[in-house]
């Protein structure tokens, strides 16, 4: 394995947008080449080097061999992972907003916790979450159609709002608790929530989505029977109805329906 | 000297009716505006000359000073943040738009704290709308949801909705049904046929429960759906599907709720449902007579109508991330540009916190807290009074604003234009 | 200027590919400039700007689809350079995208199709912001209460006035007619099934309105015959509906020397079958037809496949689509003068329906024996981006080619349509007339789409040599030149070098000042001033566009008098 | 649960917003009968509210049409000091629907600069 250590020279308070920190754009280059690779820091063209000392292997290699180390604070450094198809990153804190943004394949994992959109419209590899993430995990971009279509995520702490939204395929897996609308618009992912979650899987057409808290069901779903799955009873419902939707969801705990 | 037919720059109605009463070039009187629309045109007290900000304390200046303060500071920042644009005409939009691209910062309106999310909603759904004639003309039912125009738009129901009269609604508020659902029982609802009282926060979920009902699902349907019975939502829909022409009118009270942009969404789906019955449109109730405008001037400049991000030369569009909110609550903002609204009194105090700490420039033609937070102010004339230029109503539709008396302020389109001059000319010389 | 060694393709004035110099001072074309600058296109295409008839370019309608569709603006993206404004999307792009890419495809002229009077104050705040191009907007009046009631009551000259009136208060260019009759009964959700189906409310026809108002158009001489979209556009069995159209006003005559009817987007409106599982191609009955009535004149509407936007004032029709693909819908009803909706989808090449529609348009360009009668479009973006334009470009150009595109189709597109069996292939005559000489034609430009003395200057060249290429062969290559033109010039100004914009001076805005009798304008008004009193939500002195929306406005005269 | 709004008066003078009438526009609370008399509050006076973001005091109002439970404050400075920063990813506080605890209260209402005057100070001594 090549390993690659990014390292920020200081807390940002303007975000940076780092697609380009990627095994496949490392890859082929040197460090001092790395060092040269191109970021922005809000409206300002940096040089990677201008934000982060580099450090590590220095000869190119494959890919899929690469694994960049990122030490510090990356709550603000944003997009991360971008695309990549192969290789490993490593956060060892937090991560800003859109890490693993389209990825294909390889695998963040990330020990603090990460912003929003985090695997957006990923296609396939594996993100793992220490800590918590924010609104929007496995999401689409706006208008679209899909959000992550393949891979896998697993949240070890708790997820924001709109989990999954407009999931086409992979799976999700929080082990906390998620926030509104998770699995909204579901079309055929998977989706296990560990703890609670407010009205899942509104117009979902497909998929499933498990809770094995609580949750408020919403009035379009149908109950059908009740599930032993790993050794919880859980309620099963068909929706969502309003969209003639084929979805199953699974709720441990149901909010009084009605109240 | 009476200026007919002036329109009001007040709300979304965008009245084009009113009569202005005008002696030495100053307005006297104003016939036919509402409370609001009177008090806007009438005036208020005005910040009288530009002022900068020296040791704590706002001073006057000239406006060249004050421009060149302003262009230094938007083209030393990496994230400057460029705001507000409802009060403004579409002129002012896209000179703003083109500032905003030269200097790599943030735009955004005041749609991102009143209809932003039902915009999202939109990019979800498409919009079955119309103009505010048609609803006018045709409408047999109007459902206001969340929506308080009696306080919010005083004359919307007397021009055109539950009190207009056209071609097909001789009989006005006679031969109309109104339907009003809210959290509490507003001025609006006093007036409904059929009041229906949410809790709020439950907008999604009652919007679910009526798009079963409507699709003929309601057996599926739990007897009571957040705290409404059934049979409460069972009228409702009966009244909807029943209409021949609806028109479902949502405020805030939508999209300021736990839910947001989804409860817009659902509405949206609802209206698209019931197509499928009879004819029915749906239409927010903007508030600001051209925040709508921005949101348009916006979508032909740059493809996307708020919260565009040009830190890298081309457009970036995604509220949550690059709404002005979101920026300043984040504290990622490193200078503002306040044009035409007050985010120091409509943002929450804890956002507001992230204005305070950066170089603030205001350009308005009225004090407000705002101005305690400024570190340049640049009085303008008033859009729609002082000056011409264009702005959209509530439905989309398009007027041309009168300019009624002369001012002694340069209009925003040309502070504007003045700032950009300056921000190319520290362009060139760097 | 002077352009100097090309080969020069001007169909209007029987120029032929002839080798030959183009001269241009102060805008226009000229005997012999003196300025000195040249401009080398030696070996190289030579054609006049291109013109485009028919495309949904700016206004309400077009705005909603890039607001509904954030997923559209995102692609396409270019950033701002020193000269150009950011760029954004691919079917619905902004103002400036608009303009640069038509300059890279060497045209200079497009026309907006529809813009109801009431919402033009927005169309025109959109042309204005559309650089480079010349370009104006047809009117829509087929819904229009005032036109319902003229029609009703037998009043032509009323409504010639009338027309008169709207072109003027929406400086809008020609006689727009969307579904007659549909528009106004979509007030109630409803629609009408075929032309002498009446309009609910009003008891008028279709067929009584798009007579009345192609007389109209006539009493007044207007530069543009009446520009139709058909009653039951986009579904099965339409030809017939299109077919009883033209029979019905085949007895009309042009008082110009034009076509007397402009059917639109022709390939929306020649199908077969009684519903979509036998849905067919209807082209060759529709291009049968048009060889032998030379008055009447269509565009292709080709589908391209992809991504497209939707975007029409046939209302009805969204509701339709959008139901059936389970899409975003928008609508929008303007109050007494029309409807429309906006509906994204996806045409898939392995989609039977899409397939056929796309054989459909190349039909209908292929079998109708005069170019001058079918020019192309693909009424952008319902059928696909205007940007797309070179590849239909080849497809008309190579038959090799089509059978390329044929073999990765649905097969249906084969068995449902003539199009395998069709041997022609155009030359480059024919495109200069589809794409430039015919559109200026056929909208009444005469200062577009040739390059006679007096013409305007604007020029396309295309690096391509035509005496040694053989498009149809390499159709690649002919796609390649003509998505980048090696020069576009606009009224002189070479605005496009190596299909890179190197200039954005701002095009003018054509519309119809057409007079009529005072004593029938004084009519019209009366019934006006009633309307805006009970019925429309704003006051008549707010309704005109002013002359400030129109800043470098080219004013054509027509009318009675 | 506190909702903030558009009113007549806060309209009328949300171009005004240092003068009295909008002060007297939007810094109240109004509150169900039934709320109002369980607080104790005495004609005229003042309730502290608070909720996870921040607390003002305002003076509180009777008001039929709510619900007990439901509290409405103008929008404006005084209720935007009890508005959580968070967007939801969608750019747009939670104005409406704010979890809110009431309580009378013998402090006085801040006027619209007592209310800002920390802020700016503060942030420059930081």
């Amino acid at each position: 394995m090549r390993e690659i250590r990014v390292v920020p020279r200081r807390d940002f308070r303007v975000p940076v947008e780092a697609e380009k920190i990627s095994p496949d754009i490392f890859a082929p280059l040197t460090i001092e080449e790395i060092r040269k690779v191109e970021v922005w820091e809000g409206n300002r063209k940096q040089a990677l080097i201008d934000l982060f000392e580099i450090s590590g292997d220095g000869d190119p290699a494959k890919p899929e061999e690469v694994l960049i180390k990122l030490d510090g604070n990356f709550s603000r450094v944003k997009r991360v992972g971008e695309k990549m198809t192969c290789g490993r990153i490593g956060a060892l804190g937090d991560i800003g907003m859109h890490a693993g943004n389209g990825m294909a394949g390889g695998e963040i994992a990330i020990k603090g916790s990460a912003g929003d959109w985090l695997g957006r419209e990923m296609r396939g590899g594996k993100i793992t979450v220490r800590g918590d993430a924010g609104d929007y995990v496995g999401a689409g971009y706006r208008g679209e159609a899909c959000g992550m279509r393949g891979g896998e995520i697993l949240i070890e702490g708790s997820a924001g709002d709109y989990l999954g939204e407009h999931l086409c395929g992979g799976t999700i897996t929080v082990l906390g608790n998620a926030g509104d609308f998770p699995g909204i618009a579901n079309r055929g992912g998977v989706i296990v929530i560990g703890g609670d979650a407010h009205l899942p899987g509104a117009e979902m057409a497909s998929g499933t989505i498990t809770v094995r808290g609580r949750a408020r069901v919403l009035p379009s779903y149908q109950y059908q029977e009740t599930v032993e799955i790993d050794g919880l009873s859980l309620k099963k419902f068909l929706g969502d109805l309003v969209d003639n939707g084929k979805g199953e969801l699974r709720v441990a705990s149901v909010e009084e329906r009605g109240a | 000297m009476i200026v007919e037919d002036v329109l009001c720059p007040f709300c979304g109605c965008l009245c084009d009716d009113i009569k202005v009463e005008v002696e030495d070039d100053k307005i006297v009187g104003v016939k036919r505006a509402c409370r609001l629309g009177s008090s806007k045109i009438l005036g208020h007290e005005r910040t009288k000359a530009p002022m900068v900000r020296v040791d704590g304390e706002l001073v006057e200046t000239t406006y060249e000073e004050a421009y060149d303060r302003t262009a230094r500071i938007l083209k030393g920042a990496k994230r400057p943040l460029l705001y507000g644009w409802c009060s403004t005409v579409c002129e002012t939009h896209k000179k703003g738009i083109l500032l905003a691209e030269e200097v790599g910062g943030v735009i955004d309106s005041t749609a991102t704290v009143c209809h932003g999310p039902s915009i999202i909603g939109i990019e979800e759904k498409g919009l079955a709308g119309s103009t505010l004639g048609q609803i006018k003309n045709r409408a047999d039912l109007i459902v206001f949801w969340g929506a308080n125009p009696a306080e919010a738009h005083p004359r919307h129901t007397m021009r055109y909705s539950s009190n207009s009269s056209g071609m097909f609604t001789p009989e006005g508020r006679r031969g109309r049904k109104v339907i009003v659902v809210d959290v509490r029982e507003t001025r609006t609802a006093k007036n409904a046929d059929k009041f229906l009282l949410i809790r709020p926060g439950t907008d999604y979920e009652v919007i679910s429960a009526l798009r079963m009902i409507v699709a003929d699902k309601g057996d599926l349907v739990p007897d009571y759906v957040a705290g409404v019975a059934k049979a409460d939502l069972e009228e409702v829909a009966g009244i909807m599907k029943a209409a021949k022409f609806g028109a479902l009118l949502f405020g805030l009270g939508m999209t300021h709720s736990r839910g947001r942009y989804k409860n817009v969404d659902n509405a949206l789906s609802l209206v698209a449902d019931l197509n499928g019955f009879t004819k029915f449109v749906v239409m927010a109730m903007r508030g600001h007579y051209n925040v709508a405008g921005f949101g348009q001037v916006s979508a032909w400049e740059t493809g996307f109508p708020m919260s565009v991000d040009f830190s890298r030369g081309a457009p970036y569009f995604n509220p949550g991330e690059t709404a002005a909110c979101d920026l300043l609550a984040r504290k990622e903002a490193d200078a503002m540009m306040v044009v035409a609204a007050d985010p120091a009194s409509n943002f929450p105090r804890m956002t507001v916190e992230g204005m305070a700490e950066i170089p603030v420039i205001q350009i308005d033609p009225f004090p407000n807290p705002t101005t305690l937070l400024a570190d340049v102010v640049i009085p303008s004339a008033v859009c729609g009074v002082e000056a011409e230029g264009t702005a959209y109503r509530m439905d989309g539709l398009s007027l041309r604003m009168k300019k009624v008396v002369d001012s002694p302020y340069p209009t925003d389109e040309e502070i504007i234009q003045n700032i950009l001059d300056r921000v190319r000319r520290l362009g060139d010389d760097n | 200027m002077i352009i100097k060694g090309g080969f020069v393709y001007d169909p209007a004035n029987g120029v032929y590919g002839e080798e030959m110099d183009i001269s241009i001072e102060g805008g226009k074309v000229v005997e012999e400039s003196r300025d000195g600058k040249e401009i080398d296109a030696l070996g190289m295409l030579v054609m006049p700007g291109g013109v485009d008839a028919h495309a949904h370019i700016a206004g309400a309608k077009v705005n909603c689809g890039r607001i509904m569709r954030p997923e559209d603006g995102r692609r396409g993206i270019e950033p701002k350079t020193k000269l150009l404004r950011p760029q954004t999307g691919y079917t619905v792009p902004n103002c400036y995208a608009v303009g640069y890419r038509y300059a890279r495809l060497g045209y200079t002229c497009a026309f907006e199709a529809a813009t109801p009077i009431l919402e033009s104050r927005h169309t025109h705040e959109e042309l204005e912001e559309i650089p480079i191009i010349d370009k104006g907007a047809l009117t829509l009046f087929g819904n229009n209460w005032e036109v319902l009631e003229c029609v009703r009551d037998g009043d032509l000259d009323k409504l010639a006035a009338f027309i008169s009136w709207g072109l003027s208060a929406s400086r809008g260019y020609g006689v727009k007619v969307v579904n007659p009759g549909g528009g106004e009964a979509w007030g109630f959700g409803g629609n009408v099934k075929g032309i002498d189906d009446p309009v609910p409310n009003f008891g008028v026809t279709p067929r009584e309105i798009i007579r009345g108002l192609m007389k109209a158009n006539e009493i007044l001489r207007l530069p543009h015959s009446v520009h139709l979209h058909t009653n039951n556009l986009g579904k099965p069995g339409n030809y017939e509906t299109t077919l009883a159209t033209l029979k019905a006003v085949e007895d009309i005559a042009a008082t110009r020397d034009r076509q007397v009817l402009h059917v639109t987007h022709m390939q929306f409106s020649a199908y077969g079958g009684t519903g979509w599982r036998d849905f067919e191609s209807k082209a060759p009955e529709i291009a049968d037809y048009f060889n032998s009535h030379a008055q009447f004149t269509m565009d292709m509407g080709q589908l391209i496949f992809g991504s497209a936007t939707t975007m029409t004032a046939d209302a009805p029709l969204e509701y339709g689509n959008a139901r059936l693909l389970h899409a975003k819908w928008s609508n929008h009803d303007i109050e007494l003068e029309e409807s429309s909706g906006v509906v994204p989808l996806v045409y898939g090449r392995k989609m039977p329906i899409n397939a056929i529609q796309w054989a459909i348009g190349l039909e209908l360009a292929l079998l109708t024996k005069n170019p001058w009668q079918v020019i192309m479009t693909t009424d952008h973006p319902n059928g696909g981006p205007f940007v797309n334009y070179p590849e239909v470009i080849a497809l008309l150009m190579s038959r090799a080619k089509r059978e390329e595109e044929l073999a990765s189709l649905h097969e249906l597109a084969s068995k449902r349509s003539s199009l395998p069996s069709i041997e022609r292939e155009m030359d480059w005559n024919d495109i200069a007339i589809v794409t430039r000489a015919a559109p200026a034609k056929i909208l009444g430009l005469p200062e577009k789409g040739h390059l006679g003395l007096g013409a305007d200057g604007d020029v396309a060249i295309y690096d391509i040599n035509p005496t040694d290429l053989d498009p149809s062969k390499d159709h690649s290559k002919v796609k390649e030149a003509f998505a980048k033109a090696k020069y576009t010039i606009k009224g002189g100004e070479v605005v496009v070098r190596d299909g890179e914009v190197v200039a954005v001076p701002q095009g003018r805005t054509y519309w119809v000042d057409a007079s009529v009798p005072e004593d029938q304008a004084a009519k019209v008004k009366a019934d006006l001033v009633e309307k805006f009193a009970k019925y429309y939500s704003i006051q008549m002195s707010n309704y005109m566009v002013q002359d400030a929306y129109v800043t470098h406005p080219r004013v054509v005269k027509a009318g009675v008098i | 649960m506190m909702i903030s709004g558009r009113t007549l008066g806060q309209g009328a003078t949300s171009e005004a917003k240092m003068s009295t009438e909008f002060f007297r526009a939007t810094s109240f609370c109004a509150l169900s009968e039934l709320d109002y008399n369980a607080l104790g509050v005495s004609e005229g006076g003042n309730v502290l509210v608070r909720t996870k973001f921040g607390e003002v005091v305002v003076s509180a109002k009777k008001d039929k049409g709510l619900p007990s439970g439901v509290i409405f404050i103008p929008m404006g400075p005084w209720a935007n000091a009890l508005v959580g920063p968070e967007t939801g990813g969608c750019g747009t506080p939670q104005f409406k629907g704010v979890e809110a605890e009431v309580e009378e209260t013998k402090m006085v209402v801040l006027d619209v600069r007592e209310l800002f005057a920390d802020l700016k100070a503060g942030a420059e001594t930081s």
